[in-house]
């Protein structure tokens, strides 16, 4: 019996509650669940962010996050994955991206939902562009998420 | 060989994917972004600065030293955003 | 105006979907909300676990968590903080605790969440008493956990 | 003094809270510990092993060595398995 994994790329929203809730429904082997949602910022007053459109490469996305869920469920126990990205117009306080672990102990499902995340904001092909009173614009990618991404290369 | 572009490379070229025949000479996804470059001022301007472009052979990362022989799919694209 | 804090001791359960989603609803300053419920596994089959008593010291439970979430929000850049801790009978496969931290940015949320959890293991004055057909038996500290709180110590 | 016992320890004395006039030699945690191990058979079982004691005084975690004059409140407890 191999470890459920969920994997969607949807224009749709998505219900994170339904999405944490089936990760441990009617079982009682899993300890900890671990979710993340990323959510469309506003922006600061001023420089609102009107909303996001997600551009994203059918096939290689779903490829890409099949690669790093198999290799987070080789490094660490888990006993559920769920990764969803949305594409597409996403406003302001909308969700983004649900990542979701579940495991027998916390360290695990900890880990893993960080080292998912590191992953699809520097390896997944997304691209974010800003929609402002001013004009759109693409997102720059973030050095940091760089820095983020690389702490889980083995050395 | 067909080469598909996303974000502001998509935006730049002026369209989402082509089909190019690059001569013998460019064999990797590097020779491939500097031989588009020179395809006319719309590409020039993509592709002004080839080192922040990143490139996918058959859906996988592939860095510039990567030779594209037997690609059928090759997608150039800026750094990722997503998350 | 301050962070919005939440921390709730009881007996009943509660629904992890709505805290999650009350830390995010009507606001587009949160970027990622992280969340961590710790679950009463049953354990592996022939030593199953019928279900857990938590006992706590009321007060000072309260005091403690206000304590670390107060030091969270003093090393974080934190939006919103909810520690629920459930005491008395628990049964396999029902909730435990929950954690969630919000921020505009995923590192903050994730390393609060991780923080909180580690320090409601080993300092949160609550006691489990596990259930097994062969009779109860309170559960031993784990050094595990005294090592992941240890990370946290300013040197 | 008021001195409150959870969990084994609490089983192993057989109360939950108590009323305590410890002699003034006992000054801290630690003593208080050494004097109730004293005070009987079930005293000396739950304090058996003193150093995997853990003390709260007025709702605030106190190591052996706090000094316990002025407390309203002090709480022997095992280590704590929360969360």
């Amino acid at each position: 019996m191999g470890v459920p994994v969920t994997i969607r790329l949807q224009e749709a929203d998505f219900d994170t509650a339904r999405e944490i809730a089936a990760m441990s429904a009617g079982r009682t082997d899993v300890g900890a669940v671990v979710s993340f949602s990323g959510v469309c910022r506003g922006g600061p007053d001023g420089d609102a962010i009107d909303g996001l459109t997600l551009e994203h490469y059918p096939g290689m996305a779903e490829a890409e996050i099949g690669r790093h869920v198999a290799e987070a469920l080789a490094r660490w126990p888990l006993m559920g994955v769920t990764v969803i990205h949305r594409h597409g117009r996403i406003a302001p306080g909308e969700n983004i991206v649900l990542v979701v672990t579940a495991s027998s102990h916390r360290g695990a499902a900890f880990e893993a939902a960080e080292f998912l995340m590191d992953y699809l904001k520097t390896r997944a092909p997304f691209w974010k562009r800003e929609e402002r009173a001013a004009g759109a614009n693409w997102v720059d990618a973030a050095a940091h998420d760089d820095a983020a991404a690389a702490r889980w290369t083995k050395s | 060989m067909k080469v598909v572009y996303f974000a502001w490379v998509r935006e730049r070229v002026g369209k989402a994917e082509e089909i190019v025949e690059p001569p013998a000479e460019v064999s990797t996804v590097g020779d491939l972004i500097g031989w588009l470059a020179g395809r006319g001022e719309s590409y020039a301007h993509a592709f002004e600065a080839p080192n922040v472009i990143r490139a996918a052979i058959d859906h996988a990362h592939a860095p510039p030293q990567t030779v594209i022989a037997g690609a059928r799919e090759i997608a150039l694209f800026p750094p990722m955003t997503g998350g």
